[in-house]
């Protein structure tokens, strides 16, 4: 494929309650590229990602994945094409083991029989979460419903993996395992995170959405640098981060 | 089902009344054994979902439509008392609040659903629990059983009474007919739904099933002390 | 007058409910002219209120099972019997599935009305300073918040599902379907189990009394207004013989 | 006071489907310490919190609080000194408006009128979400409903502050924010997180939950310090943390 992947041009929204939350957001992510979202609490990350694959639809502007205008004609190759892992786990698991949950995207893709059960066991094993397949997802840690949650998109292999703050809840292992998964795919990745040297560490570039724009767009290790811009947007190093670690 | 006011005289209106007022008395009594103060939200989300359920009709035959009564349903999740309080509760923020079910009917409606409904279908499922495997997952067809009854039964009381207590004089016999005929396939639905519903809550909370108690062995806890 | 409506405690609104439905069901099969003079009285009441209009038709769309039950009356019913279109009916049931249909209408819509100037909440206070059993109205009370629970859950289960490539139209949806409403009930119990118990947390230790304010003895007279007159209504027509 | 806040001894419990989680946890926090606790996803320790005000009840074992045993007896006294924040703030949030939520708490105390405003103001302000007194909760992002959950708590002034992974889905900011309040206020802190330099900024102490049982306490820097401990435990230090940091 030569266009991005993702390409997002002029987006606008508003909540039925009338507060406008994105106001002309553009973003391109190249096919196989790793981009970090960061901003404060409340920018719109979360309300930018619900509209990837249409589950919100845009005031204005439009949205395209690989080639594809997200309209509803479209939304059934769309959302075979973005995996979303919701920021609340809760909102991404709804049958009652963790078994169909995993095996839920693939059967509406079509996938069958032996072929079905590889696909979930290899993304309940790539998750570490083996053992609970037969367990009801709420019956889980948050860690561990966080980690199925993953699950359910790998094992729906999108073209592109939108993940809202995927480490949150999860242990430090798991955190780096789930790098070493991200690393090992060859999809593209639109992660928000608020934890800064881990979109240092995976993603070579990153953007700052603030105050319902893209203020910022770059190199991750530029970005962190300028500790002007990171203040402006309630952006900061963590306590005991060496920072030499970014221009290595 | 929910009856409308006017669709039976004015004092057979107030003897049903009577009749549920002393029902739902009595179940306020029995409801002390069935309830904690951890298992009263139970209550609330049964009221709920029978609530939600009732709302939604679906086609039945010849132009007539059924609904999920849930009696069977909630006697077999929350015990039988509980239960009639729960259907009674829906029932009077049907008629209140959605015009569904007339108010002077709210008697006969309670008699018919949370009465009729309710024991109809926790004594079928007794009866199925006692001849089945005593193992939890024996609680779901026992409890479609009673659902499948339960329904025909409202049904058939219903019809007694308007032939009995009706504004209309109409041939007993072809009523009851019509009227079971028709609720039996409205009671098939019935069966299934909670049959489903009381599956997938026996797998995972058993303990949350009140007519599955005497099914359960007790969980092992572990007990033992580690010293520090 | 919206505002007087409106203001008037729940447990006002609802005894007048409850008595003016009484006043309508006491009056015989045959008097159906009576009927007349609660609507107009009923009018009255929805125009002063403001009803909207689409709460009245939503209304009417509830009583459609009893349309057909009324309309097979005739067919069925014993006693003299008429020709109507060739086909013959007993004069009693035409009659009665009149009555019937004007008796559950009038009813309907003054419930209608009703809910439409009372919010839950408020009805539920009403019913507390009715006396009803305190369980009663407590299971209530869950009964409510659960049935947002309910529908918060349906509608979070229903985006992950079309997150994930899920189209419910075809009878092909329906296994996954049906084990999701199993899953639904316990989600949503050991949510609002959670809800509760963080309300607990919190030092919450059940209803305090009566909620909601007491009624003046003005508003009682006010609520009075509507079923006294439709009792007179009813009244001076049985007694005027129209009945028999 | 001279005892303990708090004291948990011999603590097991199962969850009704009979799979054991905790095995007898001993754990003790003194009045103004802040203990971190560490562990696994699924290790327990957001069961074991649960247990801390009574909202679960253990199998055996016992636990006290400023020496009142947690018993159904002394549960009104007992939440009003042991202040929660769940992991998941739907949990935890539950009236129309986010001024009602915080509100709830406090009222149930008993405090009324000019008082209660006030402590609703306050504990708003210290979280940085006065200015959404007004909205629904469930309209919120992420992590402002984590501040607001946060906020019901702080309104309630606690002796003991249980916080189950507060840092996650904040932004850099209010995570240091938060790190301030806690050092202001005069309460005992235990802190349940994944984030172990947060632990070490924050907390002397931290203890160790894994396997049902705590398998370490002690300095916190002392536990970050010993590899093959946090190794055995699913612990390791982050991506670019300096750990010289933790032997200042
Ligand atoms: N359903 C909703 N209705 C109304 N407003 C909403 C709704 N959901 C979010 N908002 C508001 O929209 C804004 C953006 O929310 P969003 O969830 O996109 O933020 P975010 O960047 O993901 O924040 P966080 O880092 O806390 O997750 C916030 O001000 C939030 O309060
Ligand atoms: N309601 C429940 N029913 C049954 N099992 C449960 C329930 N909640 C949690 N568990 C199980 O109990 C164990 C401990 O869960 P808990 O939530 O206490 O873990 P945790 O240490 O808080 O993990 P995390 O770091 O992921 O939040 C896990 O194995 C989990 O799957
Ligand atoms: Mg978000
Ligand atoms: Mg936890």
């Amino acid at each position: 494929m030569t266009g991005p992947i993702l390409d997002v041009r002029g987006l606008t929204f508003a909540y039925p309650d009338g507060r406008p939350v994105l106001a002309g957001v553009d973003l391109r992510v190249a096919a196989g590229e790793r981009v970090a979202l960061l901003g404060p609490n409340g920018a719109g990350k979360t309300t930018l990602l619900l509209q990837l694959n249409g589950i919100l639809r845009p005031a204005s502007g439009t949205v395209t994945v690989a080639g594809l205008p997200v309209t509803p004609r479209n939304l059934r190759e769309v959302r075979r094409l973005v995996g979303v892992v919701f920021q609340d786990p809760d909102d991404q698991l709804f049958m009652p083991t963790v078994r169909d949950d995993v095996a839920f995207g693939p059967a509406n893709l079509g996938v069958r029989g032996a072929k079905l059960d590889r696909a979930v066991a290899d993304a309940l094993a790539a998750v570490g979460m083996a053992e609970a397949a037969a367990r009801p997802p709420h019956h889980l840690s948050l860690g561990e419903r966080r980690r199925v949650a993953l699950a359910t998109v790998l094992a729906m292999r999108p073209a592109l993996l939108v993940l809202d703050e995927p480490t949150s809840n999860l242990d430090p292992v798991a955190r780096r395992e789930l790098a070493e998964i991200l690393t090992g795919l060859d999809v593209a990745v639109l992660m928000v995170t608020h934890d800064l040297p881990y979109a240092l560490q995976l993603c070579e570039r990153s953007a700052i959405l603030s105050g319902g724009r893209i203020v910022a767009d770059g190199p991750t290790g530029a970005l962190l640098a300028d500790a002007s811009l990171l203040a402006a947007h309630r952006l900061e190093l963590p306590f005991g981060f060496d920072p030499a670690f970014g221009r290595r | 089902m929910h009856v409308p006011d006017g669709f039976l005289s004015l004092p057979a209106s107030l003897a049903t009344g009577v009749v549920a007022a002393a029902g739902v008395g009595l179940a306020l009594r029995g409801a002390r054994r069935e309830l904690d103060e951890r298992t009263s939200p139970l209550a609330g989300l049964v009221a709920a979902f029978v609530f939600a359920a009732q709302m939604l009709n679906f086609p039945v035959a010849a132009g007539t439509s059924g609904h999920l009564l849930g009696g069977a349903l909630a006697a077999v999740l929350v015990g039988p008392w509980t239960a009639t309080l729960c259907l009674t509760v829906v029932l009077a923020v049907q008629a209140l609040l959605f015009a569904d079910g007339g108010v002077t009917a709210l008697g006969t409606n309670i008699v018919l659903m949370g009465l009729v409904g309710v024991w109809v279908g926790w004594g079928a499922f007794v009866a199925v629990r006692r001849v089945l495997p005593q193992r939890p997952a024996s609680a779901a067809p026992a409890a479609s059983v009673g659902g499948l009854l339960s329904v025909p039964a409202a049904a058939a009381v219903f019809a007694l009474l308007f032939g009995v207590a009706g504004t209309v004089p109409v041939p007993l016999d072809v009523v009851v007919g019509a009227m079971v005929g028709v609720h039996v396939l409205i009671g098939l639905g019935e069966a299934v739904i909670t049959g489903l519903v009381v599956s997938a809550v026996v797998a995972v909370r058993p303990d949350l099933v009140y007519g599955a108690r005497p099914l359960l062995q007790r969980p092992a806890v572990p007990s033992e002390r580690v010293p520090a | 007058m919206e505002r007087l409506v409106r203001r008037l405690p729940a447990q006002v609104k609802v005894a007048a409910l409850v008595g003016f439905a009484l006043a309508v069901v006491a009056v015989p099969r045959d008097a159906l002219a009576l009927h007349a003079g609660h609507a107009v009285l009923l009018a009255a009441v929805v125009l002063a209120a403001r009803v909207p209009g689409r709460a009245l038709a939503r209304g009417l769309t509830v009583e459609v099972p009893f349309v057909a039950f009324a309309l097979f009356l005739p067919f069925v019913a014993t006693g003299p019997r008429v020709e109507v279109l060739g086909v013959s009916l007993a004069q009693a049931g035409l009659a009665g599935a009149a009555s019937l249909l004007v008796k559950a209408t009038l009813g309907m819509l003054a419930a209608v009305t009703l809910a439409s100037v009372t919010r839950p909440a408020e009805l539920l206070d009403g019913l507390r300073r009715l006396r009803i059993p305190a369980q009663l109205v407590e299971i209530g009370a869950f009964m409510l918040r659960y049935v947002e629970v309910v529908g918060d859950e349906w509608r979070r289960m229903g985006v992950a599902r079309a997150a994930r490539g899920f189209v419910a139209a075809s009878p092909a949806a329906w296994p996954a379907l049906s084990r999701s409403v199993g899953a639904l009930f316990l989600r949503a119990y050991e949510r609002g189990e959670r809800v509760h118990l963080a309300r607990l947390a919190r030092g919450y230790a059940g209803p305090t009394g009566a909620g909601g304010v007491p009624a003046t003895a003005a508003q009682w007279c006010a609520g009075a207004a509507l079923p006294a007159a439709a009792a007179l209504v009813s009244a001076t027509g049985l007694l005027g013989g129209w009945g028999a």
